[in-house]
């Protein structure tokens, strides 16, 4: 498909040095002009990621002017401080955690909604409305929901003899609340994405199940997942990439309190950057996540396709 | 008579759990829209029976300056939403129509900005942006947005732009439309919903951004969700006034979000689920 | 109304070569067609035409004038597409319109108005003019394709697969439609098909693809009766024809032949048996069309080989019998009323003088008895 | 192994969107009856309901009224799996994610036969469809005819009573199709299964059936042998329907001309001398629809009743097969013809029916007008 116009432009030049075989110019270059915008927004994006790289080699602040080069002195700072593993494991705890709820329970929920009635109906596009909600508004509602003075949850929880809970004020729940919170905004994205996933299958399989007497759990282990799986790879790449850097909710719910118990890599950056003016310092930090990030990504994409052709037979 | 008694009791436990997941998803939001109508005076008396007030809104959209925070978000993401179809347009039909060296790596530094972390871009842009009088800028938002609504037009008009079959273009390009009039008079309208939908998808993103705006401005200019955020922040908190906040930040999304349903799937996948 | 000429002409996708040193030369006002299997190259050779694709090397010519880069815009060419590329957003008026609308064909209103009249006219379509493409059958939106491309006149008409996606009956008729429009063309037209009954009955000449390779170029008659190689002769006609290695036998300085190993020595046609004295080929094979071969249930003579009935399918006015002979099949022609039981034994007598003799090595044309009747009616 | 009877067989869609209207009829009445051992074909164009039946004996689709019964067992509420039928998908529905093997051994697996059975049971089937080479690939490898193999072959592992075969060769390349019609002939030789096959294609029907049910609105057109509904149509549907090029069906009107009467065609001068055979059923002025299948003619007959004058409006050569197009207002008269003579537009040529083989239909039932006796 894609495939043939290049050749006009591409390789036909080659191969010929008559006059008839050139190409014109201005078909030559019209891919470029038509690119040309984007490219130059790419690039201009891309600007600020390359001086990332080189100001983490530098003892940049914001309280003096001058900075010269350190080599790698604010990486091996990074590395032997107890913060940095810390900020790593609350990054991966809060990944996790918010992920892995979304997935399965996200999986669970569109299976639920794969029916259809009036009230699926009308709930597949009531679902939706926790993602729109910006997340650090999500945070303030859940706020008002968690609140013990206004709170509704309190009042629940008071009927199961439970009294003050304290949700994102103890380093005990405080994880737990971020995380509901994600899962609150994030879930309806997995549910969206699965059931267009479970829409998109193929009717016949599951009719010749029927004939073919599979019960419905084990129609669902051999056929249902696999197929669906490319598609809660792309759930997982999403969600996951997200909530590994994610900052908004922390840093609406608690700036990565109680004391540093949520600080994760994002927000650890935040604090050197922009609370202690060390820029330099900062970097490393937001740096490994993105790298992190990045491997990751790489890796999930290659089995996403992977995943893809096993799931289409192949 | 067994298998029809266990099958009552599958469907009754469906119903169950869709139903706890509903109201974990949506009562929520109906809390906030209640708390919003209570007086500071019911605030901790009542539950759900009150006298409803409008004296939140009155005091949050009159009192503040949180109409001037709206305008502002607003004026961020569209522009930002502009700039990115009218660069996104063109980009994307290259990307889904030429096969240029780099095409893919081109593509997928675009979508990788998606992923990266905020706070690694604001960083060095802090200080590109104070040299450059851009910080605290509408251009120096809506430059930064497109880190938000730039891959996602891309990526997902590629996909429509695919969807169009390519003899269509030229078949037009045999009745002796140039290329420009192909794209104009074919290629645009047949991606035309695509487009919209994919457009007020980036316009919900950019207005639920919220790093960006937070670091990269904050005095003349504040989104919405930064605004939001001093409610809380405040001495006596008036959880009413924390409500109204989120509400009125919350109901443009949800109507935009009722118009393009259908599309939304192949938006938040960025175009790599056709739902 | 042009003289189309490729020369030499190469094509390659990637690694894949589409086509391979093309040369055609289609006279003005012919009705050409190519014909060859899926992948052959034939909307590769089209779309080059077309100016779609660029050649890698060799020329393409529209009366005398190169033009290997024009623009398709600019080379006045009318292409009706296999998937009929239509424009979903536009009604069948606006469809057909489209062209006489463009800048660079661009008429007025009225006269853009009084030709939709006149072809959709033609085709049947002119209850249709506000519909949009998604509301056609797919005959219908055929029909809009052939629309318009039939309201210019282009220097060339070129056709891919249009009859494709119709179905037996309606292709039947499209076919006779477009015969008997074809003598109002008076523009040269090529046309693209793997369908041989679409290529026999349209096409003035036909040019067969293989591979990215012209395999022949000839009338209809020379094709069907004459094909260069195996190939061709098995793309041409249904059931296809039965292709059975022989062996030659001299037998009294004359050759004669031996089918399925057996003791039986075939004579051979007067002409075939010389021509293969004037070069006495290596391994020959025969081609014979299941309507040659005549069936018995009982062993009439000794030119009657034993088999098994394989299969009988009725098709209608006839029934296939597939016939096994030592795990070979052997497809013929029996009337709709003839029934067997599976595996029962069964005869055939060949009749040698319809039959194509092929080389066993490079599958090549060898010869075939010429039939007096037959060449006097081929002109 | 069974005889198959569809009793009253009734399917209606209620039509939730379009309320107020009438729920809307799939298969209507329909009454069928099949041996033991045979092979029946149900025919029809898209949307006559055939596809239905077959979803209601598999037990995919609920009955609305009446009965289907596999022997003397009546299966309305039977669940699919314990109908003992094997069903063939049109679009060969395999297990994408699994291999062949596993594909086939599905079913087995689901009743929890152990791997050794299984293992026997596959090496069975394999050699029969020839698919013994495939069994370790998954379906995205296969082309379309190895997955109609594997998709049959699942169907008849468990050696059903009933095999269903949806369309099973309309996703194929002319070749393959020719083959693969051939094989299942010969598996239905082999393993003795009742079978039913649906398809829209009359050739595959004709070529694999015993005997077929032609279906069109969700009503049974009539039920024969190939030969019979070929030879005798029931009704003008079934006329129009089966043979290639189909058969010829204008309307015409019997006129008397001197002593003999005529078909006249409308908006055409052509006319056609009426069978004596229909001497008594019709009369001048009638209005009846009359077919004559296009090998039903016999051109410039030298020793004939002279026949009817005709233009060649157009002249194809397929080979062994020629055709010639007349003209009658906006259709075509199609004439097939093995003769080598070569015709050209604009040639006169002179036509008559051989054996006086038309048929006539009546113009506004388009039910077969039958000869009194």
């Amino acid at each position: 498909m894609t495939e043939s116009k290049d050749e006009q432009s591409g390789e036909s030049s080659k191969n010929s040095s008559s006059k008839y075989m050139k190409i014109p110019i201005e078909v030559k270059a019209r891919p470029y002009l038509i690119l040309a915008p984007s490219l130059i927004v790419t690039i201009g994006i891309l600007y600020p990621f390359v001086l990332a790289i080189i100001y983490s080699l530098t003892n940049y602040s914001f309280r003096s002017q001058t900075y010269h080069f350190i080599g790698l002195q604010n990486w091996v700072d990074m590395f032997s401080k107890r913060e940095f593993w810390h900020a790593a494991l609350v990054t991966s705890e809060y990944a996790l955690a918010s992920t892995g709820s979304e997935l399965i329970l996200g999986l669970g929920i569109a299976l639920l909604l794969n029916r259809d009635s009036w009230y699926t109906r009308v709930l597949r596009v009531l679902l939706i409305f926790p993602l729109m909600v910006a997340p650090v508004i999500a945070v303030l509602i859940w706020q008002l929901m968690t609140n013990n003075a206004v709170g509704i949850l309190e009042k629940l929880l008071n009927l199961f003899g439970l009294f003050n809970f304290p949700w994102a004020s103890s380093a005990k729940t405080a994880l737990f609340t971020a995380v509901v919170i994600d899962f609150w905004v994030y879930c309806p994205f997995v549910i969206i994405l699965a059931r267009a996933g479970l829409q998109s299958l193929p009717k016949s399989p599951f009719e010749a199940a029927k004939i073919d007497g599979g019960s419905a759990w084990f129609t669902f282990k051999t056929i249902t997942l696999p197929m669906l799986k490319p598609i809660l790879y792309i759930a997982v790449i999403f969600r996951l990439m997200a909530s590994l850097q994610e900052f908004t909710i922390i840093y609406g719910l608690t700036k990565g309190g109680p004391g540093n118990t949520l600080m994760n890599l994002s927000i650890t950056a935040y604090n050197t950057g922009f609370a202690f003016m060390r820029f330099g310092k900062s970097l490393p930090y937001i740096l490994f996540l993105w790298l992190l990030i990045y491997i990751i990504s790489q890796r999930l994409v290659k089995n996403w396709l992977a995943v893809q052709k096993a799931a289409s037979g192949y | 008579m067994k298998a029809q008694y266990s099958r009552g009791v599958l469907g009754v436990s469906r119903s169950l759990l869709l139903a706890i997941y509903s109201l974990f998803a949506l009562f929520p939001l109906i809390w906030m829209i209640i708390i919003s109508f209570k007086s500071d005076a019911e605030m901790f008396t009542t539950t759900f029976i009150f006298h409803p007030t409008l004296s939140n809104y009155y005091s949050v959209l009159v009192g503040t300056d949180y109409l001037k925070r709206f305008l502002d978000n607003l004026i961020v993401s569209v522009g930002a939403v502009i700039v990115s179809v009218i660069v996104g347009v063109p980009g994307a039909y290259a990307l889904a129509r030429y096969n240029f060296k780099g095409r893919e790596s081109l593509a997928f530094t675009i979508l990788s900005f998606k992923f990266a972390p905020e706070i690694l871009v604001i960083l060095p842009l802090f200080m590109i942006y104070q040299k450059l009088h851009l910080y605290d800028t509408y251009l120096g938002l809506i430059w930064v947005y497109q880190l938000i609504t730039l891959p996602l037009l891309i990526w997902v008009l590629r996909g429509y732009f695919e969807d169009i079959s390519l003899e269509i273009e030229q078949a037009a390009q045999l009745e002796g439309y140039g290329w420009f009039h192909v794209f104009q008079k074919i290629l645009l309208p047949l991606i035309m919903p695509g487009l919209v939908s994919a457009g007020l998808l980036a316009f919900i993103f950019a207005w639920n951004s919220f790093t960006f705006s937070l670091l990269l401005s904050g005095f003349k200019i504040q989104t919405v969700t930064v605004a939001s955020l001093r409610y809380v922040a405040s001495d006596t908190v008036h959880y009413g006034y924390m409500a109204v906040a989120a509400a009125i930040a919350t109901l443009p999304e949800i109507i935009l979000a009722l118009l393009i349903q259908k599309h939304l799937v192949r938006g938040l996948s960025f175009g790599a689920v056709k739902g | 109304m042009a003289h189309i000429e490729i020369c030499n002409v190469k094509k390659k996708f990637k690694k894949t070569i589409a086509i391979d040193d093309i040369s055609l030369d289609i006279k003005d006002n012919e009705f050409f067609v190519l014909f060859g299997p899926a992948g052959a190259g034939k909307t590769t050779t089209l779309n080059i035409i077309a100016g779609i694709a660029f050649p890698d090397q060799g020329y393409v010519k529209i009366d005398g004038k190169i033009v290997n880069l024009l623009e398709p815009a600019k080379r006045n060419v009318s292409m009706v597409f296999e998937n009929y590329a239509l424009y979903p957003h536009l009604t069948v008026y606006d469809n057909i319109a489209s062209p006489m609308r463009s800048p660079t064909f661009k008429k007025d209103e009225a006269y853009i108005k009084q030709e939709i009249e006149r072809v959709t006219a033609i085709l049947g379509i002119s209850k249709l003019l506000d519909r949009l493409p998604k509301q056609l059958s797919n005959g219908q939106k055929q029909r809009v394709a052939l629309g318009r491309c039939l309201v210019r006149k282009p220097n060339v008409f070129l056709m891919d697969e249009p009859l494709a996606h119709l179905d037996a009956k309606l292709r039947h008729f499209m076919r006779a439609e477009l015969k008997e429009m074809q003598s109002n063309f008076n523009t040269t037209t090529i046309y693209v098909t793997h369908d041989y009954m679409e290529a026999l009955s349209l096409g003035d000449r036909i040019g067969i693809l293989n591979n990215g390779k012209i395999e022949q170029i000839g009338v209809g008659d020379d094709i069907f009766y004459r094909p260069a190689n195996e190939f061709i002769a098995k793309m041409m006609g249904e059931p296809e024809i039965n292709i059975l290695e022989i062996e030659l036998v001299q037998e009294a300085a004359k050759f004669g032949l031996r089918i399925f190993n057996m003791d039986k020595v075939f004579e051979l046609p007067r002409d075939v048996e010389a021509a293969f004295r004037r070069k006495v080929p290596n391994d020959v094979d025969m081609g014979i069309r299941a309507n040659d071969i005549e069936i018995s249930i009982s062993k009439k003579s000794d030119e009657y080989i034993h088999g098994t009935v394989y299969s009988i399918e009725p098709i209608g006015n006839k029934s296939v019998l597939i016939i096994a002979v030592n795990d070979i099949q052997i497809r013929t022609i029996v009337p709709n009323d003839f029934s067997a039981e599976l595996d029962s034994d069964i005869y055939m007598k060949i009749n040698y003088k319809n039959a194509i003799y092929f080389d066993r090595n490079t599958k090549a044309f060898i010869f075939r008895h010429e039939n007096e009747d037959l060449s006097e009616k081929v002109i | 192994m069974a005889e198959l009877i569809l009793d009253h067989l009734c399917k209606m869609y209620d039509s939730e969107k379009k309320k107020g209207d009438k729920a809307e009829i799939a298969v209507n009445d329909l009454n069928l009856k099949c041996k033991d051992g045979e092979f029946i074909g149900i025919l029809g164009p898209s949307g006559c309901g055939k596809t239905t039946t077959l979803r209601m004996i598999a037990g995919l689709e609920e009955i609305t009224s009446g009965g289907i019964f596999i022997g003397e067992r009546k299966i309305n509420n039977v669940e699919p799996k314990d109908r003992n039928v094997g069903l063939a998908f049109e679009d060969y529905a395999l297990y994408p994610p699994l291999t062949v093997y596993d594909n086939i051994a599905f079913n087995m697996r689901a009743r929890k036969i152990n791997d050794v059975d299984i293992k026997r049971e596959i090496s069975r089937i394999a050699p029969l469809m020839k698919i013994e080479k495939l069994l370790q690939k998954r379906p995205a490898e296969l082309s379309g005819g190895q997955k109609q193999r594997v998709n049959i072959a699942r169907a008849i592992i468990r050696k059903p009573k009933l095999l269903l075969l949806d369309e099973p060769l309309s996703h194929l390349d002319g070749k393959m199709r020719q083959v693969l019609r051939t094989e299942i002939k010969r598996l239905h030789n082999e393993i003795k299964c009742t079978t039913i096959i649906v398809t829209h294609d009359q050739l595959e029907a004709m070529s694999l059936a015993d005997r077929i049910a032609i279906m069109n609105n969700g009503k049974l057109q009539q039920f024969g042998t190939p030969l019979e509904i070929y030879e005798s149509p029931q009704n003008e549907f079934v006329a129009g329907f089966i043979g290639e090029p189909p058969m010829n069906l204008n309307r015409v009107t019997v006129i008397k001309l001197g002593d003999s009467l005529q078909f006249a065609f409308e908006d055409s001068q052509v006319r056609i001398a009426v069978p004596a055979k229909y001497n008594d059923v019709l009369k001048n002025g009638m209005v009846v629809k009359m077919g004559i299948r296009p090998t039903d003619f016999i051109i410039n007959n030298p020793n004939g009743k002279g026949g009817t004058e005709v233009k060649v409006a157009v002249f194809e050569n397929l080979g062994e097969e020629k055709r010639i197009s007349i003209r009658i207002g906006e259709e075509y008269l199609t004439i097939v013809t093995a003769d080598e003579k070569r015709y050209h537009p604009g040639d006169m040529i002179k036509i008559e029916v051989k054996d006086d083989r038309a048929h006539i239909f009546d113009i506004s039932t388009g039910e077969r007008l039958s000869l009194k006796n």
